[in-house]
């Protein structure tokens, strides 16, 4: 919790160009984030988010695939998919980000967001499937049984039984993996050319201190997520409570 | 919530059923994908980390080879830095879950009573993923600096020896690597904890067993497969990671881990080949280590 | 594969569509351009201005090194890396060059070079400048905390006093820590020395590092360090301190060593896939005006290469002329050294014995 | 679409020579089964033994390896699920947990475009009187609460032919006694054919028309209800359906109207009609409520088998009636019923005693009971399907 | 350690004043109750009425809001769980899945350091028949398993006391009513105080020496099996154990032996002995196997209550005997069991008879019963408790 607080505490520093010494409370920062540097922070920012969004939507589509395929069918290549799975995860980032730079490179491809989007793609399938699997092992099969015995077609059942009682788990799995793709250095450091994303550009600020505006974005993010977190729990609290008196 | 991602639900048995056309179209597009953007990426490394250096070449030169001698040439190099990897990791490991299990033990069975504190001890525990990594690491170094409050008073105390100082030690990476995977042993761990079934708590007690036997015998056993996923979680990116051990983190000369070195013969020294055997080493062993820990500790199903 | 670094052939360069393109990719390093107070870039303004050419200026290079490693497969196959123009020291400078990595220039376009300080025409990497031209420039010296050693120092040897035990930092960049200490050790860093020059330095540095007198190598970050007081003593880059004392107080002071500092600069390059190198050529000469070199000078405090600029700056400030950091004069100069060229071979040899001090063991 | 249309009442319900193997295990071996129109069909059986397995292949959600599957006279065998004229009522419900009640019964009816299909839904939760809770989501429901609905979910399609899986199994006593009898009002109401899947012989008995009994895939014997009790062919049947005094000796004698069979020196008489084997060693036996208890020695009668003396080794009260336990020598042990119109049992722990019965009331069976241990013996069909499932499971997940 | 002693036999128990309340909800108003050494006592109620936290109480896993527990004399009331000589059959056994069955019966001897934990749970899985499957995981075994496991995992510690929570509630009914034999005959023969909980009633009767009726966290009444049944003393008693026919009306006539009560214009005779109310409005009744049917009008006699005539509206056969339920005008409906000692029921249905019984049979009970509705209304305190916790998982799922 402390450096949050300090990330926090000095996203008011009233600094020139690092942000390593206190220099007195300022709101410029949160009212000007996006004009230092020519807004490289929020370009970054930026950039991290449409990565994030991508690369989650993509992983999301077919980890899920992957994680329905592995509970509901059995073939001879489970073990070999499962371990396939469960490597990404045991590999460090560093030599995942390695390994990917030097394939783009022996084939010829550029560096750019595309290559960033694929990397991470890549790293969050896995967790897409374990945490998809556990939601798709804990559907009774019976309710998709009953939904064909109910006269649904294979894809309205698809649609109106088994992706909605998927979808808690569909969502956690693409929280988990917008919030992997979204911190990612070490990966993006390796193929990422010269797009810039946020942690790349805290990163690469770091030498010289990080600008106030780093911070700005890093705690306008955390409260978002906190407020919603929050609003969230204690709803549902509330609801829970108002249904235990109803009862 | 990004913490429902961890959550393992009670399985439901599944009819076992036919192969199928559709089990195939399912798993096609991913498959391919991971053996485009894994496989093959992992199997050039393996090539790249048997090249030779081309013969008159200049620096990052190499050519296609079957160097084996790259692999003890790195191992003679760097091998405390090998061990110290596996030292950081398992030392962060072990902290972590000596932190984690009263929290998750806390969030997941004593505060079931309280949904809204046991809510909001989570937004706690994954508050953290929400700021970038990079930068509360960051703000721990100047935290910890040898002017900061904390190190000062510390040795205002006589806790501390006058010149003594915290950050490029091994305690700070360590520290470092705790509190940054923290979450990921905490996540895992609240979610089988969250699921106890507190009657067996009971039957031990029942039959005689003080709470720390109770604990001991019970409690740790039935949560193993969150103890297993939780350091699984914090062990292997703690091994590879190399921003905490970074000399401009946390780190100093003498904490440099695989990550580093990594880094360092990739990017500096330009010596793929070297880089690429660390890599391969470093994963290789990790998946010995895995393989063998997920064994004895029964869980192999956890994948 | 891992890459087998410079391709058989070099590369081709791009074809130019300046006449079509008014746009420019710059990559250079954090703070090293003049910026307002609302984050604008007010020379960069004007010369939209001027030519009509938008800039798109990017923090891109953090480390010689690791832009190197971000856009060199790029560059092996001729690529466009996203930028037109790039700034970086000296010896990747020269591997770029020797690679076949950057495009020559058309002097015919860069009048304003005429401008160009004498002793900087004719590097041994890029005799003639005829791919690259110097952006700033900086010496490496000693600085130190005027409070806790108001006695100040003198030379490299002043570091590894004993009261300073723990509290000193080096800089993670070789050719300056490394440079340093060989000149204290007596050697001609920009003349013929030989291996067993450096593995002496090499030793020296090792063993402060062995017993903790050297706290931390550090790139960049080094400020922080001494901010934070976690070091008090350090090998520096002269214009950091300049805004250090501006953002934490007045508490540093930089110096070169008796024995003499290093020298070194940044220069623009056209990448070779660059399809703008004309207009990459209209920034160089822009900035090779007397009065624009020495408004970033102000701003920047690093040495400009260009020549005028003094005269320029006293307009400005009349102080900051007589500042040795950024106009330094002959004596000054003499004082300080370029280290000297490396061949592929000798820069993996020694930076690989650099490297092992700074992974330890 | 055939299955647009509502059924104005039931169908009937071929199986011809019905078979179906899983990997590694065959749950039918050969079934041939008609149920008319209208009717209420139970299929009785333990754990295990095929119901389930039975009902997935009429409602087409298992493909019989061998065999025909005809509804109402049209051969369905490679219907798809969802366009055949049945509807189910899951052994769990399977009731859609992210819909409320009033559109999980509505489903069935907008899968198929029907008119109204709310209006409709309602009508059908009406029927079982959980309109008021409409807009609930299953969760929220008690177990009887959800059976309704499953009900509901199912009828509202009007289905040629309804399908329960044993729809009572989770409910308490209690209420499972109540909802038979709503379950039997109901079906008499809508005149829809009830395949009705059960391992509970009283349910069976009380609430079909015809009750089948099924033991390891096959039918062992299909009739009225009062039909099979009084008259059960094998010793499965016997036992499964309601508790039965045993007894298995030699054929000494026999006539066109009775076989007289040999236990232990007394002669035990069935009627040659109610006897399925007519010589050597046969089991014959009769239900305990059956028998008299006489503490003297009753006399010798043609029409009623004696045997005794013999003791009374338990005496157990359960309020309607008192159940006593004699052992009788050469006999092994008779189990007696005994309504309680009186207070207290009739005779006490220890008692001497003999009993007898009614000739009419007993019957031969085909085949001899198998030596019983003291539990449950571990292969039972139930604990077998536990085992072998659980076998299955670990392997696939090995592998 | 107290503990450390193996119970030679069983203690007894005694609950003094108990009350408990959990936070908004009083779970035990007052409980006084004594259980004396070596008794097989039952804990018989519907769902939710505290019979768990009644057990939980006795074990120690929950602390009395008010009043004090003595075992064997000593007052445990402040003692903790694992030190009270106690041990629990739990209802849903709670066997440790991560332990061999082996281990899980050894857990409790090896707590207390007895020598030769192994060697004795091997001889208390003998008792259970289950030696052969030591090796075993929990999750490898069939219900009736587990649950043998879990009474041997109890009984090999020898506790003074042992609790069992519906440890048989799991069960088919048939294997159900085989392992109550067995339960009855373990207690027997090792000697200890059961104290079973239960909610079927046949269960409890068949089992215990004392059968205590819980409602609503308060006892309404106690005794044995059969004087239980017999003479009722509340409505809710009359119909949770078994059924019973209750009539409500006006005393009119009271004699030192009998009261006279009028059921719309029928009069019904009742000992002055078994009714508990003597005058005012009263509500009598009688079990339906007392009931007697006639075709035609019995004469009438001083000993016996004779209603009718009216109609047989149902007639169900069960097998061992068949339920009638007869619409009499101004008595309401009267529900006849007769044993089916022949073939067939003996009146049809629309048939019209008198019932009787004798006046000994009959019963008067303290209070008057509400009114019923057509399902089982959604307010029993089953499925609020159900709904309850189900709302509450659900809303917690969805988050
Ligand atoms: N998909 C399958 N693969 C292999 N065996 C199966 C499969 N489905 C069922 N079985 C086996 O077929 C047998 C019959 O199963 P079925 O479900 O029909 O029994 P049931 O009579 O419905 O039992 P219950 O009363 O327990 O519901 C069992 O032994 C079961 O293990
Ligand atoms: N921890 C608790 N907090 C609040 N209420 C509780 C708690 N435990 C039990 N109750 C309530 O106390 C009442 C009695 O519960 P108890 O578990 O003793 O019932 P029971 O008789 O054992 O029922 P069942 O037959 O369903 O097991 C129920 O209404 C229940 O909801
Ligand atoms: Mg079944
Ligand atoms: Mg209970």
């Amino acid at each position: 919790m402390i450096p949050i607080a300090y990330t926090f505490v000095f996203s008011f520093n009233d600094s020139i160009k690092s942000n390593i010494a206190w220099r007195g409370f300022t709101l410029d920062k949160w009212l000007n984030v996006c004009s230092v540097e020519g807004g490289a922070v929020c370009e970054a920012f930026g950039n991290s988010i449409v990565i994030g969004v991508a690369a989650t939507v993509i992983a999301t589509t077919l980890g899920t695939m992957i994680a329905i395929a592995l509970v509901r069918y059995r073939f001879r290549a489970r073990g070999a998919i499962s371990l396939l799975l469960f490597l990404p995860m045991a590999t460090p980032e560093v030599v995942l980000g390695a390994g990917l730079a030097a394939q783009f490179l022996a084939v010829g491809v550029a560096k750019d967001m595309t290559t960033i989007v694929l990397a991470h793609t890549m790293f969050c399938i896995s967790f897409v499937v374990v945490t998809v699997k556990a939601r798709v092992a804990s559907l009774d099969p019976a309710l998709e049984e009953a939904g064909r015995d109910l006269y649904g077609s294979p894809s309205q059942v698809f649609w109106r039984v088994t992706f909605p009682l998927l979808l808690p788990g569909i969502v956690a799995a693409a929280l988990l993996s917008f919030a992997l793709s979204f911190d990612d250095f070490i990966i993006t450091n390796f193929n990422s050319g010269s797009v810039s994303t946020f942690p790349k550009y805290v990163y690469i600020s770091a030498s010289r201190g990080i600008p106030a505006e780093a911070n700005v974005i890093a705690s306008a993010v955390f409260l978002f997520a906190l407020v919603l977190v929050i609003v969230a729990q204690v709803s549902r609290a509330a609801r829970a409570k108002r249904l235990a008196g109803l009862g | 919530m990004a913490f429902a991602a961890f959550q393992t639900a009670e399985a439901v048995p599944q009819a076992p059923r036919r192969r199928s056309r559709i089990a195939l179209l399912l798993l096609l597009p991913g498959i391919l994908y991971l053996v485009l953007f894994f496989i093959t990426p992992l199997v050039s490394l393996l090539l790249t980390s048997l090249q030779a250096p081309r013969e008159f070449g200049d620096i990052g030169q190499y050519d296609y080879a079957f160097n084996w001698q790259n692999y003890v040439a790195v191992v003679e190099a760097y091998l405390p830095h090998i061990l110290r990897s596996f030292g950081y990791a398992l030392a962060a490991t072990v902290l972590a879950l000596l932190f984690s299990y009263p929290l998750a033990y806390f969030i997941g069975v004593k505060a079931r009573r309280w949904p809204l504190l046991q809510g909001l001890m989570l937004v706690l525990v994954i508050a953290p993923f929400f700021i970038s990594f990079l930068l509360r690491t960051l703000a721990w170094k100047q935290i910890l600096s040898d002017e900061s409050f904390i190190i000062t008073s510390l040795k205002a105390l006589s806790l501390m020896a006058p010149d003594a100082h915290f950050t490029g030690t091994p305690f700070a990476v360590i520290f470092g690597l705790t509190y940054n995977f923290i979450p990921f042993m905490t996540l895992p761990l609240y979610t089988t904890l969250e699921r106890l079934d507190l009657r067996y708590l009971e039957a031990g007690s029942d039959l005689y067993a003080n709470p720390f036997t109770v604990f001991r015998k019970v409690t740790v056993p039935l949560s193993m497969p969150g103890i297993v996923a939780g350091t699984l979680l914090t062990f292997i990116p703690a091994a590879g990671d190399y921003v905490n051990a970074s000399r401009d983190f946390l780190g100093g000369p003498d904490t440099q881990m695989m990550g580093n070195v990594i880094e360092a013969n990739f990017l500096v020294l330009l010596n793929y080949p070297a880089a690429a055997a660390l890599s391969i080493i470093l994963m290789a062993a990790i998946l010995v280590l895995v393989g063998v820990y997920v064994k004895r500790a029964g869980t192999e199903d956890l994948l | 594969a891992c890459s087998t670094g410079g391709a058989q052939g070099k590369p081709d360069a791009a074809v130019d569509d300046s006449a079509n393109d008014p746009t420019l990719n710059w990559a250079n390093w954090a703070a090293y351009i003049d910026e307002d107070d609302s984050g604008a870039y007010p020379t960069l303004e004007r010369f939209t201005e001027e030519t009509g050419i938008t800039v798109n200026y990017e923090v891109a290079v953090d480390d010689n090194n690791t832009y190197y490693g971000k856009v060199k497969d790029q560059l092996a196959l001729g690529q466009d890396i996203g930028a037109d123009t790039a700034v970086l020291t000296d010896w990747m400078i020269a591997r770029w060059i020797r690679f076949g990595y950057a495009q020559k220039l058309d002097h015919a376009n860069i009048p304003n070079l005429a401008n160009l300080s004498p002793a900087l025409r004719d590097p041994d990497f890029d005799a003639g400048r005829e791919y690259s031209v110097p952006w700033q420039g900086g010496f490496a010296g000693i600085c130190w905390n005027t409070e806790a050693i108001p006695g100040g120092i003198e030379s490299v040897d002043d570091l590894w006093s004993p009261d300073l035990k723990g509290r000193v930092g080096v800089l993670s960049e070789m050719r300056d820590t490394m440079g340093l200490i060989m000149l204290q050790n007596g050697i001609d860093i920009a003349g013929d020395w030989g291996d067993d020059d450096f593995t002496a330095a090499i030793d020296v540095l090792r063993t402060q590092v062995d017993n903790g007198q050297v706290r931390n190598i550090k790139g960049n970050s080094y400020l922080e360090d001494l901010k934070s007081e976690d070091t008090l003593a350090a090998i520096c880059w002269s214009g950091d301190i300049t805004v250090l004392n501006a953002e934490a107080g007045d508490k540093w002071k930089f110096a070169l060593p008796t024995a003499g500092g290093t020298i070194w600069n940044d220069n623009f390059l056209v990448p070779i896939g660059s399809p703008r190198k004309t207009n990459a050529e209209k920034l160089i000469n822009y900035y090779y005006e007397p009065e624009i070199a020495a408004e970033v000078a102000a701003w920047v405090n690093f040495i400009t290469p260009v020549v005028g600029a003094k005269e320029a700056a006293i307009a400005i400030d009349p102080e900051l002329a007589e500042n040795q950091l950024i106009f330094p004069n002959e004596e000054t100069l003499a004082n300080a050294h370029i280290f000297r060229s490396l061949d592929g071979a000798e820069e993996q040899k020694y930076q690989a014995q650099f490297q092992s001090i700074l992974l330890g063991a | 679409m055939a299955v647009r249309e509502f059924a104005e009442r039931g169908a009937d319900l071929q199986l011809v020579g019905i078979q179906k193997r899983f990997p590694g295990f065959t749950a039918i071996e050969e079934l041939d089964l008609t149920i008319p129109a209208g009717s209420f069909f139970a299929l009785l059986g333990p754990s295990g033994c095929g119901k389930t397995t039975t009902l997935r292949l009429v409602a087409g959600l298992e493909e019989p390896t061998n065999g025909r599957i005809l509804i109402g006279g049209r051969d369905v065998t490679d219907t798809k699920a969802h366009e055949r004229p049945v509807n189910t009522v899951f052994q769990s419900y399977a009731l859609f947990p992210h819909m409320s009640v009033l559109e999980n019964v509505a489903f069935g009816l907008k899968r198929r475009r029907i008119d109204d299909a709310t209006g409709r839904a309602h009508e059908a939760l009406r029927l079982v009187e959980l309109d008021h809770l409409a807009q609930r989501r299953p969760a929220q429901l008690s177990g009887g609460q959800q059976q309704r609905v499953a009900l509901a979910r199912a009828i509202v399609n009007r289905p040629a032919l309804l399908l329960l899986d044993e729809p009572l199994g989770a409910l308490d006593l209690k209420l499972r006694r109540q909802m038979q009898l709503e379950l039997k009002t109901i079906q008499e109401e809508v005149g829809l054919t009830f395949l009705h899947v059960t391992h509970d012989q009283e349910e069976a008995m009380t609430m079909a028309d015809t009750v089948a009994v099924m033991n390891k895939g096959s039918i062992e014997q299909m009739g009225a209800p009062a039909e099979l009790y009084e008259l059960p062919r094998t010793v499965f049947v016997a036992n499964f359906l309601g508790q039965s005094n045993l007894f298995t000796g030699e054929v000494v004698g026999s006539t066109d109207a009775a076989i007289t069979v040999d236990i232990g020196g007394a002669r035990l008489v069935v009627p040659t009609s109610r006897a399925q084997r007519h010589h050597g060693q046969v089991t014959v036996g009769v239900r305990p409520e059956k028998v008299a208890l006489h503490q003297d020695a009753p006399a010798e009668a043609s029409d009623r088998n004696i045997i005794g003396p013999g003791r009374v080794i338990d005496v157990s009260f359960s309020g309607v009636s008192t159940q006593y336990i004699v052992a009788i020598p050469g006999a092994g042990t008779v189990t007696v019923f005994a309504q309680n119109t009186g207070s207290g049992p009739v005779v006490a722990e220890g008692g001497e005693v003999w009993v007898s019965w009614p000739v009419e009331h007993g019957f031969g069976l085909d085949d001899v009971p198998a030596p019983a241990a003291r539990f449950a013996s571990d292969d039972d069909t139930n604990s077998i399907a536990v085992q072998r499932r659980e076998a299955l499971v670990a392997e696939l997940e090995e592998g």
